[in-house]
């Protein structure tokens, strides 16, 4: 194992006070218990928006943090979701009194956590939504499994959400807009490589030089199906297959694309793997009206892409046009 | 270790379990998780996210913290203590589900200051409970239920006719069974889950480490 | 070798191309011979910009055209700077009649095909500036070597003097800008793991489980020294003397600084030596007044990072906080 | 391959070389590059960017398409050719010095449809002062300059009492001679220079793939 950290159990420490260092402009970061809140936090008459989760998928959630997009983040240990005496405080701290959406990635851990964070925040006195992203289209018997996971399509609630809070939509307004963001995207990812979690210091599973993981999560694990390493093209038709089907997209639909790097990708390599993925929907008659491509829900160092499409209306495009300022996404300020 | 009070057992004269055991039954619990902790790791690369000894050893470490800090007067206030330690420091899905199990025992437990047979089997059982309330997992879904189950119910057993001794014991031998055969199981819960079939052929860490937490026990008491 | 890629030999078209299709907005691509432009240009009255190299260090170059910031980037092959053929038209058609500055990274390559594209473009009577950018201060014997390379604050050169350009800075102004940022920044790099060139197929060096390279350039080539792995605060010390020396950052100096990924290592790791560099830039009393920290200039899929310095003025200051809006850069617009 | 007239040489008779023979070394000098493509690759992945030998096969394979496409008439227009293909398709630092070579070649050989000894001597003297002259390097810096310097010397020896072949054959064996002693160098121009010392112990690859170009210049001619 080789990385830029110094004690591995310091590594989500250090990271975020470097983070807060480097943009405190737009975050303060409270580091005990830790969790990172929009410098202006709480906006007056503002619904707040946390969400969180184990650390090592930045630029998720921190780098979220900002006008038009997350008021709160909650970093957890290296894929770890993080636990109530952290959510709470940040639940509290950017609660203007409109109430509070928590975004919430389906997994047993961080549905647990921050399930028992919404019952003492309300208890407190906040009103508190909850949001589950479940976009993953990799878990096929979601009545077996703990449910799809929520990955890629994290970061485009996030974002829409935010802007429904930013513009002043109430604390139902806000949760219906994320839900929907969710109900319209799925998402699919390969591996080409593991990733080492600091305090492991082993690869989080081995794959032979031929071989890719199929339908992979954000957290290391292996995926559904190993199989022998194709052509770019070929693993895109094989990632986007099951998305179009899943979310039934239909010819003159509009959509966003969203390639996201898993963290140790070259940038060329996701551009090479939207190209395909473009061509594949201007072939199913579907026209891409909104792009994403780089790392922005990652799992460490790990090789590989996810794959998102989000189906637009007019509301959706309009904000995820509207102004976004956070350290990794900024437009329109 | 003992305490000088005898109480009333089903099968005559028990030496009760008093706060003294609940620490050190604490204690033991962190050393072992800080023990197999690389195991645990290990266990939960194969089928999950590399976390769960990393986490435990982090909860445990913390439970120790709290019980220097405010030494509890009663087993009750040790293992209340010990479920806010693993709630606010482990995190993940065992965070919440070991939180739980022991708020629920400590519930169990209230303000006795000594343990007998069928109470100490009763709180495991609430613990149990606490676990299979939060986290919803049936028996062979391959998760830490299919080590609490087996355990409760032998130390349910045990507490007709025996100590309290006997009750952790066959709970600890029942835990480690009940791990060892959710090797071939294929997970319905957790992260585990999404590996289907390819989670048949290892050992839920969770299991595991309950396993741990209930040799522990019956250490602490021997 | 695993990679997100087609035929080797196609990397660079079938990158590029998807890139195009995701920002569209924003540029033109132009497929043979290979160039991409901004994509209003040539924009009336202003000078033009253009930079370019190998490809491999995406998002540079043509991550970086757009409004403020470069009118055109000429990708070459993987590591192989670009050939007159592509210079002299991309030249031209950003040419509004103010002239064009070239951005150069100082390497032979580079140097060579840049310098005769200018003597064409200048013979069909374009008005041609050369910035050269060798900022890299892991080349300490510049008089015996090809000289100092252009690393990180390659990026920098682009944005300040993209900024200057948009202000309506006439062509010697804007090639004096750049040649400011130039003698105002130093970097310095290190390598944790080698990257490997798609037509190569395997990786550029060999490194054992316990070294790294101090002082790598961004092709993959070798660094100075190679020496023993260590923390990241030790790594962030090593890399920061010889800029902080060679720079002369006295206390009072504000500065910017930037800490770059080479490709392959996670954000948060970033943040991690990006603490450090803060911290020890504050002991010697110097103010961080600006930062930018992620992958900027890469090798591929290499692990490691560079950090730039760079001294800042209120002109230099005010051209860095001037709106950009390119592919990876943007804010105020 | 010989053609039917022949010209004086300083030896006496000499068949002099023609256009088909420019051809044939251009195609022989791709052939090269292609077979030895992994080989500069390597040469260029230890002091380099692993680029070289994608680059120079690129660049000839570019020579064979144009060749293809316009036939040349003379060598000189052949080498013209060859210069402008591969300053459009090399890229890299490669490219502009080959590109520059071909091209003084080229206007050293001028409209002429058959060259002798001396005059091929001088091409070859022309195009190592292009590669001087763009890339300022001396002989010893561990370049191409150090098969090209001493293969223009070894030309202009033989030329003075050699026909063509043997002023190709002592350049070729000068030039591949050359690119061995750059072994043990270290390389002050190029990329290979931000080595220092760890450049030693490795072979220059521009110097390796000019001493292929000359041996293929050779091989047309015998
Ligand atoms: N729904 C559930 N019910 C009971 N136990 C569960 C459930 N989900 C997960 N677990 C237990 O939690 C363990 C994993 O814990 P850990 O690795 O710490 O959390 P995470 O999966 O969030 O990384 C599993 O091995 C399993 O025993
Ligand atoms: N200044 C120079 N003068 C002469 N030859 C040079 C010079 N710089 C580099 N070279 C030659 O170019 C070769 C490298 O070519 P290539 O790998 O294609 O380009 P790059 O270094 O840009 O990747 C070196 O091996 C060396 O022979
Ligand atoms: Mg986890
Ligand atoms: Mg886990
Ligand atoms: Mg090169
Ligand atoms: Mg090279």
């Amino acid at each position: 194992m080789k990385k830029l950290i110094n004690d591995p159990r310091a590594v989500v420490d250090e990271s975020v006070e470097g983070f807060g260092l480097a943009h405190a402009d737009l975050v303060t970061v409270h580091p005990e218990p830790k969790y990172v809140t929009r410098r202006d936090a709480p906006v007056a008459g503002k619904v707040g928006l946390v969400s969180g989760g184990g650390s090592g998928h930045e630029p998720l959630h921190a780098g979220f943090v900002g006008l038009g997009m997350l008021d709160a983040a909650v970093p957890g240990a290296v894929f770890t979701s993080p636990t109530p005496d952290q959510i709470i405080p940040a639940t509290l701290a950017v609660n203007s009194g409109a109430g509070v959406v928590h975004i919430v990635k389906n997994y047993t851990g961080d549905v647990l956590n921050f399930e028992t964070a919404a019952e003492m925040a309300q208890a407190e006195g906040v009103e508190v939504r909850t949001v589950l992203v479940n976009d993953d289209v990799a878990v096929e018997d979601s009545l077996y499994t703990a449910g799809r996971r929520g990955v890629g399509g994290t970061v485009l609630v996030e974002k829409i959400a935010g802007a429904a809070a930013e513009r002043g939509d109430d604390l139902d307004a806000v949760a219906a807009i994320g839900d929907r963001v969710n109900q319209n995207v799925r998402t699919m990812g390969v591996a080409l490589s593991a990733c080492t979690v600091p305090h492991a210091g082993t690869p989080s599973f081995d794959l032979e030089d031929n071989e890719m993981e199929i339908g992979i999560g954000i957290h290391g694990e292996p995926g559904r199906h190993r199989i022998a390493m194709e052509a770019a093209d070929a693993i895109t038709d094989r990632l986007l297959e099951p998305i179009l089907g899943d979310l039934g997209v239909a010819s003159g639909d509009k959509v966003l694309l969203f390639v996201n790097g898993m963290g140790g990708t070259p940038l060329s390599e996701l551009y090479i793997v939207y190209r395909r993925a473009a061509q594949v929907l201007a072939g199913r008659g579907a026209t891409v009206e909104r792009s994403l491509v780089g790392d922005y829900i990652t799992s460490l160092e790990m090789q590989g892409c996810s794959i998102s499409v989000l189906r637009l209306d007019d509301e959706l495009t309009a904000l995820w046009d509207a102004p976004v300022h956070t350290a990794a996404l900024r437009w329109g300020v | 270790m003992r305490p000088c009070t005898l109480l009333p057992s089903a099968g005559g004269y028990d030496v009760g379990l008093d706060v003294t055991w609940a620490v050190k039954w604490l204690t033991l619990s962190a050393q072992a998780m800080a023990e197999h902790r690389v195991e645990l790791i290990e266990l939960d690369r194969a089928i999950g996210d590399s976390d769960h000894g990393e986490n435990m050893d982090r909860g445990f470490q913390a439970v120790l913290d709290r019980l220097a800090e405010t030494p509890p007067d009663t087993p009750g206030a040790a293992l209340k203590l010990t479920a806010m330690a693993l709630m606010s420091k482990v995190g993940g899905a065992a965070g919440p589900l070991y939180g739980t199990a022991f708020l629920r025992a400590a519930t169990a437990l209230g303000d006795a200051a000594y343990i007998d047979a069928p109470t100490l089997a009763a709180a495991l059982g609430a613990a149990r409970d606490g676990i299979v309330a939060r986290g919803k997992a049936e028996s062979g879904d391959k998760t830490m239920v299919d080590a609490w189950t087996p355990a409760v119910d032998a130390a349910l057993a045990a507490a007709a006719g025996g100590d309290t001794l006997s009750v952790l014991i066959a709970a600890a031998e029942a835990a480690e069974a009940g791990a060892v055969a959710t090797d071939p199981l294929v997970a319905r819960k957790g992260r585990a889950s999404y590996l289907g079939e390819r989670s048949a052929g290892h050992r839920d860490p969770g299991a595991a480490s309950s396993a741990l937490i209930l040799r522990a026990a019956a250490g602490a008491a021997a």
